[in-house]
């Protein structure tokens, strides 16, 4: 490949990411990018329509709680054992931000649709359910294919984002970036019209040359930028690298339940990463 | 024989799950975990699918509703902060959409997967008005309509901390399967808020025979430590200090 | 993962693809299973349809001219530098086959519709090809999402092989099958009601305990059987493992190109594997 | 300066590449492929995808039409056992089909790409009226309709052994842009089987400058000997020998 990988700083990554973007996180298991998410809400970020892959949980409450969101695209958001995500809730209450609730295949499907360059895919199940009913942007056709009678089936449009942003193990000189088998890093890369990216660390060699690490490998031609942050994912675990740190997601859990609360968390948080 | 709320629940969900080969389980879920993990130890053909230890899926977060959308999971669990007595499920929020006064996290992948897993079986321990409603605020994911004919997917059954039950599709109702020791057919209808149907006699939820219960304090408390640890550790410390 | 690893000899694996079979096989650089492929022809199995994924050459040439075949659904059919595939030239002239032309990502689409459970796939492209006239299992409807104006788009109905054979570096005891970056092999496995896998060889330990692996691996609950068939995919080459046997390949080129040719040929390579 | 036939076509060609960032090259295409080297040489942020050595994909067989459909594809390359003067393809047979009376090898992703990648360059080294016809007679990849407003998919070029043609999508006809040296005007209507625009005067294909000649029998073969060893060793010996 060629030689122009594309690496910055935590805070030029950031900087790459404007006011209004449609954004896609994963799920907080497959590594969302929390130091690059203390830049975005340091830079203060505004107006996102934030796409949860399919849900989200610390990252989306953070983000919700310092004002970055305007729409949020999610199955889910939750805190996992550290319990329900407070400033989530709050803010859908408040009617703060427009939330288009969804199912887990849906945005599967939206960001696939997006990878193939097709207007919509279709899904089966969730007839019936009255996410539809509030999601104007859904549509229910018939399958063209019955063989018999009606058939009805969801369609959904295709998710485009601007932005894709999360934290991988490792990205190579080149600007290959090994994700594993967490396979819907990928197809946020393929689907989303830029992609951001933090490291645990760059290494030498090349991803691609070789079969094995090839398998697990973003190629650098979808990576707009690459930002080496150790302990990216902090506090949330990260696959076999760490553990969550259960003292912080325990305080944050805490104090996230009130607003003063939150702010003085995301006070103590923003200074961690100094300047 | 002495036997523990969650022993009873692992066993009663052991037994829904007799003959199913792919089970997949949520990683906030040691109940269902573990009795999938005894159903298992009980026939090393079952594949219990979705533990984060269990490492089984190489195509990301999709592969899971793939699986069952190509009618290869045979089993899932689904809960709910509400359901009603037509199997309707809520885990969206009470009150008005979408300013809700409880809002819960999200549908998740409940509106596909309870729609197209043959045997979705219903866990939530809390038995109470407020969580069996007449009717939810909210369908995340419906139970079955009359016209579905090409559903394939759940409800199975339907377990909680009171009773079992099972879900009649034909006449869109639960039935009150059996009700666990301890508890009354009184208590069960004074704590849910939708009609059911029941037989004459309700018996008793089977508690596990020592064979069964010796496999769920043994190999397979070991197995679930590494998955569930903190649930392990209250539950069987024993097993877990010994492996 | 369980201890059910589905073992099996070449003839035993031959004996699973059924008379009549929907098979699908993927195309030459990605690994055919060459020897098995010599096992079904032994076999005298009779009234294939053959979908090639997305093209074939030498396999879908065999299969065909050995009387195998009575479908076929490709994009293309050729033995690359070696020249055309002289026996599906002349099936097809003689209508001794029935052929459904298509175009590689329409047959990447089907079988990713398959691998989702839906009905249908939609695809940019292939407007005004005289394909569609030719494919009535194809359809063209109007984008259900279009902004304004006319927006027709083909939908394709999802190919779920009954059987997907291929070969693949290694298996593992569990029965998990590593086939690296070869990505539509994993597709196949998901879209087909049974897998049917030879492997150069088969390793100790399990190919999901790393990601390292894992990102590569196909696990065993999708595959049916397995047999070990060192240069499975002989004359063809495999990857990083061994090149084609040009020699071989160039004899096929010529003597196929007359029906008695092939004849010697096929009975000359069928004498090989011995029985 | 003296050149040989296949370096005018990889210069011409590489030419045509201007401005592009991604180039997919099939395997079996070795002028185009060392064009699309010569473009990088030049440019290092051109990506030359798709061809065995440079692995660039990592999804499978499908990663390459996805990335058309995405819009990150700025150019491939077709050719054809037909090509007619509305720039529509034959990649499948002459005669009636099914039973064609020549049958090549298939449409491949032709039908696809032609119709989504902005710069296809169609490359067929045999100038003949066999092969430039008046009408195809099996339309694999059709050229653009004048209606077909959303496409953003080829024709960009036409190159053979004798001239290079662009492709004018208001008026659907090829122009003659230039007559390789050797050959003239009269030779080139003589094997065209389809009317084509042109100016009153047609200028001679330039033949590349020593610079790129040098960049071409230098470090463009010695990297192409990996992916066509074969072409590079007959083309290239010197610079195949020395590496």
């Amino acid at each position: 490949m060629t030689g122009n990988a594309p690496f910055s700083s935590l805070e030029e990554l950031a900087a790459q990411v404007p006011d209004g973007a449609k954004l896609a996180v994963p799920r907080d298991i497959t590594g969302p990018a929390m130091a690059a998410t203390r830049a975005l809400i340091r830079r203060g970020l505004r107006g996102l329509h934030l796409v949860c892959v399919p849900t989200s949980g610390l990252q989306a409450d953070l983000l919700i709680g310092a004002g970055c969101v305007a729409t949020l695209e999610t199955s889910a958001v939750t805190l996992g054992e550290f319990g329900p995500a407070p400033r989530f809730a709050a803010a859908v209450k408040a009617g703060a931000i427009a939330i288009l609730d969804a199912t887990c295949p849906a945005i599967h499907a939206g960001l696939q649709a997006a990878e193939k360059g097709i207007p919509f895919m279709p899904l089966r199940g969730v007839l019936g359910s009255d996410l539809i009913a509030h999601r104007p942007d859904w549509r229910v056709m018939q399958n063209p294919f019955a063989e018999a009678g009606d058939d009805p089936i969801l369609v959904l449009p295709a998710i485009r984002p601007d932005v894709a942003l999360f934290h991988a193990p490792r990205a190579d000189r080149f600007g290959n970036v090994w994700i594993g088998p967490r396979r819907e890093l990928m197809t946020m890369a393929h689907a989303a019209k830029e992609t951001l990216v933090t490291v645990e660390e760059i290494v030498d060699g090349d991803l691609l040359a070789e079969d094995e690490a090839a398998a697990g490998t973003i190629p650098a031609l979808y990576i707009s930028a690459i930002a080496e942050a150790r302990s990216g994912a902090w506090p949330l675990a990260f696959h076999d690298a760490y553990g969550a740190d259960a003292v912080e997601l325990a305080d944050y859990a805490r104090l996230a339940r009130t607003e003063p609360g939150f702010a003085q968390y995301l006070a103590r948080l923003l200074e961690l990463d100094g300047e | 024989m002495d036997c523990r709320r969650e022993e009873l629940l692992i066993a009663a969900i052991a037994r829904l799950l007799e003959g199913c080969r792919n089970v997949a389980v949520g990683m906030l879920s040691p109940i269902p975990g573990t009795a999938a993990m005894l159903a298992r130890a009980r026939d090393p053909r079952v594949r219990v699918l979705g533990i984060l230890s269990g490492n089984s899926f190489t195509n990301g977060g999709v592969e899971l509703f793939d699986l069952a959308a190509q009618g290869r999971l045979d089993a899932f669990f689904l809960g709910g902060g509400q359901i009603d007595g037509r199997g309707n499920l809520n885990l969206v929020g009470t009150g008005d959409y979408p300013r809700s006064e409880v809002r819960w996290p999200g549908s998740f992948g409940s509106a596909f997967l309870y729609a197209l897993v043959p045997r979705v079986i219903l866990f939530r321990e809390e038995h109470s008005r407020r969580v069996l409603v007449p009717q939810v605020d909210f369908i995340s994911a419906p139970g079955p309509a009359a016209e579905d004919s090409r559903r394939r997917g759940g409800p199975h059954a339907l377990l909680t901390d009171l009773a079992l039950f099972t879900f009649d599709r034909e006449r869109r109702r639960f039935c009150l399967e059996s009700v666990h020791p301890g508890h009354g057919l009184d208590e069960v209808i004074a704590s849910t808020g939708f009609d059911f149907d029941r037989l004459e006699t309700v018996p008793e939820t089977p508690t596990p025979d020592a064979e069964t219960l010796a496999l769920i304090r043994g190999p397979v408390a070991r197995e679930i430590a590494r998955t569930y640890p903190r649930f392990a550790a209250k539950l069987f410390p024993d097993a877990v200090a010994a492996s």
